[in-house]
């Protein structure tokens, strides 16, 4: 078990205090607002797709170190990613931080995803799994957003 | 449990530590550390009695009420009008028939304002709230519009989060038919000057019901004397078991409320096509009650009557202006709701972290405070945060209680600088 | 706890005797006397693995839930929701999120009649109920009456005390909006037809709830298989705490309904003036919740399932037949609803004894059994009674106390004689 | 404490089976109609009062026997009373059957009120109680219909 201390201070470092991609994104054509109302936290996805790849991701928002952190990692994550390696990379995460199954294929996983072990400490706080994957979920609907019409920004 | 906790000869400060051995789950470590709980503000632990009371009672006595003509069941109905009884002798009450057993607080909010509210309010009535309340006592009241077209008027905060006494007169009006008002806030701990605030209401015709949850837990209380015509608590927050609210309501008003729910037990006759309804409180308490919830409930309340309402509140004190002096020492701290007569509750934030780390963090030394909204989003809007930290202090705390939080905090500020 | 209970060689029946140790109270004598407790159909006694849950849960592991982001909190989160999702399968519902717990199936009834009554029905729109219904499922449908004018249909029972289906399609029509029937009688223990009923009032576009106090103890329920839109039942007669009820509700149904109390929990945001709800099931449970009858509940449905409900059935069957058997040697009893197919309730008079004076004085001997109108009055009135003795039989019962119950009636008979 | 066995014995042979003053009474001049929720019993109880004499008393209704035995034994009892000592005898009898108080003033009854004694037993029934205390608190109600109106018939 990961010592949350640590987590806190590798996120806080690496992340929580200066997250990236952080801002409006001029060119997005797809966009969506996720809220956790455990604690009021809120989030904005920006995304450019073209073809099915996200040329482009940012967010903005208010929220705790983990949240903050976890969508900046994810922002480093997919950007240049199709939305369907996207789709996988989701559950493989979700697994992760969520899913009460020891997960035992991240031998598999490359580099830039174990990045995204550090968030594993919070499946022992199932109040903070939703912080994690805010951003995520956010992100899913920005891309079916996107899908299901034509952004007209 | 027969002294009433002792005397510091220094300071004269009461000192209930002799009541900390009654609550088993404090001898549980958790995350292999000492637990610190500082949340009764949403929930209290259990002191033996109740436990043993709830396990001996259903090993022993368990059976169905008011029905039975068999010994276990008249038992358990003696017991459980004993039940009701001990609560209104708690609650000042003038009879136990004002004394209806509900599952929360909650229900006895909604309960009010379905049965009393939906009888006796209509379109342009007004109802008097305030930014302190729980959702419990602003929700019931925006389900109660819909169906009645009243308007809400809520009293503003002043800066420290006190009642803005000045607003409220503004509001009260001969269209003022309720006011309905926390006896303590949950999310500060401030107390509103309820007694001034009952008497101008009722010097307007307007009823008064009190959300006594954070208030019948820390001081003695006599609705008689407040005058209050509804009061309500939940058992859990004393001390007592899940599953078991009380609403206390004049006779007179009582009496003539419809029933709120239908079924068995509150009834004289039924067919399939009419029913007739029992007397209060039976008229308010469809179906099978909860029985041991309430024979759990009357034993805490002989719990803190025996240490006695007083040196609760007196106790509770100190520990609040030690915790208060102490976090005042951090310079990172900013307090909401800062007040000298208060809940025992300290709401604060730690300068530059999310009031989620900070409880997430401080959970790792087994320090359980609650972090987030508390149940009071207007508070959080009225100071244009998300969520606080919350710390309460209840009998079985202490000032090394205390002094760990504050090492708890130390640690999270030194974490996120 | 491992065997499930044993084969009787002879007769091919089940033996659940190694069971009746689990419960405690069965040890303790009543009035000197051995307790013969045949009032389960008022309310169920608890095994140790309820009671011990309950006690070690206060003792080790209390808090309040769904707020709190340390370790008490989250474990005990974790646990009520596991104890939802023990419910599901119980019930063999589709999700967890059809599981909405309450304080008593009475509630349940409340609810769906205030909520979803409250939004669907209006003036002459028909509600089906039977004579064979509890108070429970009669009175919240008059109170609904009274807001929204609907009509109250009830199906007339033959002179068995079945159900007249001839009555019931006469009733049925395109203006049956919803079927609220009970699952088995909690005063004869008649199960009505409830598939063929259920598909009828489905094909007429009606939705169906099912009152399951007496039927989800005694048998294996599957609501999908019913195709139930609504099932309730309460905790305390599946061998449960006190406090904790269950509404089950189709999900699409659920969604759609509006809230039934407000408070903490059910909500996304709250001002003084607006707010906006939460998804089912948390919708519909405002403020704290039974949090320990939650748990209570699952660790009994974890003694049932163990045990297999298709034993308890078939175990139940036989103390049934073995009790209609030896008071029907006695030629001065008059039995109330005698079908071969029934919950395990068996209630009869004796010629010239009023039921309160049998149940009186057999409670003299420690024999328990409900006497009266069992919340049932249309049923009394069906038969032109004031009353009947009841003997409902459970898991812990034996042939045994049946041979007592014979014995005491044969007494009181010759008291009158 | 009395057996009850013993009570019903005594009770349905003298009261239960043949209760006294049972019926209509012609020359009533007040009336009451007592309900008991719990069982459904049902009594009437018929005055004919006379300068606050109870002159005649009757009763009608259905019940378990303690509510017979005791409807029965209440009318032999107060037939000739002034409804004052009427009033005292309810609450004598009530602190008999209902009142968790040892009663020890009965060394004063007089040897009428000492058959009410066998049903001292229900006290240890609070449910049934009741039954044996609905035909005085209907004859009370019955004393009020009298002093708030002249009846009618
Ligand atoms: C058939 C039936 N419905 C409803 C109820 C009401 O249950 P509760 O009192 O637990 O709400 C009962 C219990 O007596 C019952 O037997
Ligand atoms: C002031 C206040 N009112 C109402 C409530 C609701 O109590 P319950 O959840 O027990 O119904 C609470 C509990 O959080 C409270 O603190």
């Amino acid at each position: 078990m990961l010592d949350l201390r640590e987590l806190y201070q590798e996120v806080i470092l690496d992340h929580g205090k200066s997250p990236r991609n952080f801002g409006q994104l001029e060119d997005k054509n797809t966009e969506a607002h996720g809220h956790n109302p455990l604690c009021g936290d809120t989030i904005t996805i920006y995304l450019h797709i073209t073809d099915e790849i996200i040329k482009d991701i940012r967010f903005e928002g208010k929220g705790c170190a983990i949240s903050l952190a976890s969508a900046s990692m994810m922002t480093e994550l997919l950007k240049g990613k199709t939305t369907k390696e996207a789709s996988k990379l989701f559950g493989k995460f979700h697994a992760l931080v969520a899913e009460d199954k020891e997960v035992n294929n991240f031998e598999t996983d490359n580099e830039e995803f174990e990045k995204l072990h550090v968030l594993a400490g919070v499946k022992e706080y199932p109040m903070r799994v939703k912080c994690a994957t805010l951003p995520w979920h956010t992100f899913k609907a920005a891309v079916e957003n996107n899908n299901g019409k034509v952004s007209t920004e | 449990m027969n002294t009433v906790g002792s005397l510091n000869e220094e300071n004269h400060e009461i000192n209930l530590s002799c009541y900390i051995d009654s609550f088993p789950i404090l001898k549980n470590p958790v995350r292999d550390k000492r637990l610190v709980y500082l949340d009764t503000a949403a929930s209290a632990q259990k002191p033996d009695i109740v436990i043993n009371t709830i396990n001996d009672f259903y090993k022993t006595e368990y059976a169905n009420i008011h029905r039975g003509v068999y010994w276990l069941s008249e038992r358990a109905t003696v017991k459980y009008e004993m039940a009701r009884k001990k609560v209104a002798e708690f609650l000042d009450a003038a009879s136990e028939t004002e004394i209806v057993f509900t599952k929360s607080a909650t229900e006895s909010i909604n309960l009010v304002a379905s049965s009393w509210g939906g009888k006796n309010l209509s379109t342009n009535d007004e109802v008097i709230i305030t930014e302190l309340e729980h959702h419990a006592n602003i929700v019931p009241w925006h389900i109660l519009r819909e169906s009645t077209g009243i308007v809400i008027k809520s009293v503003r905060l002043d800066d420290n989060g006190c009642i803005d006494l000045n607003h409220f007169y503004e509001l009260l009006s001969e269209k003022t038919k309720l006011l309905s008002l926390t006896h303590a806030s949950n999310a500060l701990g401030i107390i509103p000057p309820i007694k001034e605030m009952i008497s101008a209401a009722h010097s307007l015709g307007a009823l008064v019901l009190i959300d006594g949850c954070q208030g019948a837990v820390h001081q003695p209380v006599s609705v008689q004397d407040m005058d209050a015509d509804f009061y309500v608590f939940s058992g859990h927050k004393l001390y007592g078991p899940t599953g078991i609210g009380v609403l206390y309501a004049k006779s007179n008003i009582l009496q003539d409320m419809p029933p709120y729910q239908g079924g068995g037990d509150m009834i004289v006759t039924v067919s399939t096509q009419e029913s007739t309804y029992a007397d209060p409180p039976l008229r308010f308490e469809a179906g099978t009650p909860n029985i041991v919830g309430a024979i759990g409930l009357s034993a805490a309340i002989d719990f803190v009557t025996n240490i006695g309402m007083h040196n609760i509140s007196n106790y509770e004190d100190t520990l609040l202006k030690y915790g208060r002096e102490k976090l005042g020492e951090l310079n990172y701290i900013k307090f909401y709701g800062d007040a000298s007569n208060k809940a025992s509750i300290i709401s604060f934030d730690i300068d530059g972290v999310h009031p989620h780390d900070v409880g997430t963090i401080l959970d790792q030394d087994g320090i359980s405070v609650r972090v987030g909204h508390h149940c009071a989003q207007p508070v959080m809007q009225h100071f244009g945060i998300a969520g606080t930290v919350r710390a309460s202090f209840a009998l079985y705390n202490t000032k090394e209680d205390i002094d760990l939080l504050i090492n708890g905090v130390e640690k999270v500020r030194s974490i996120f600088t």
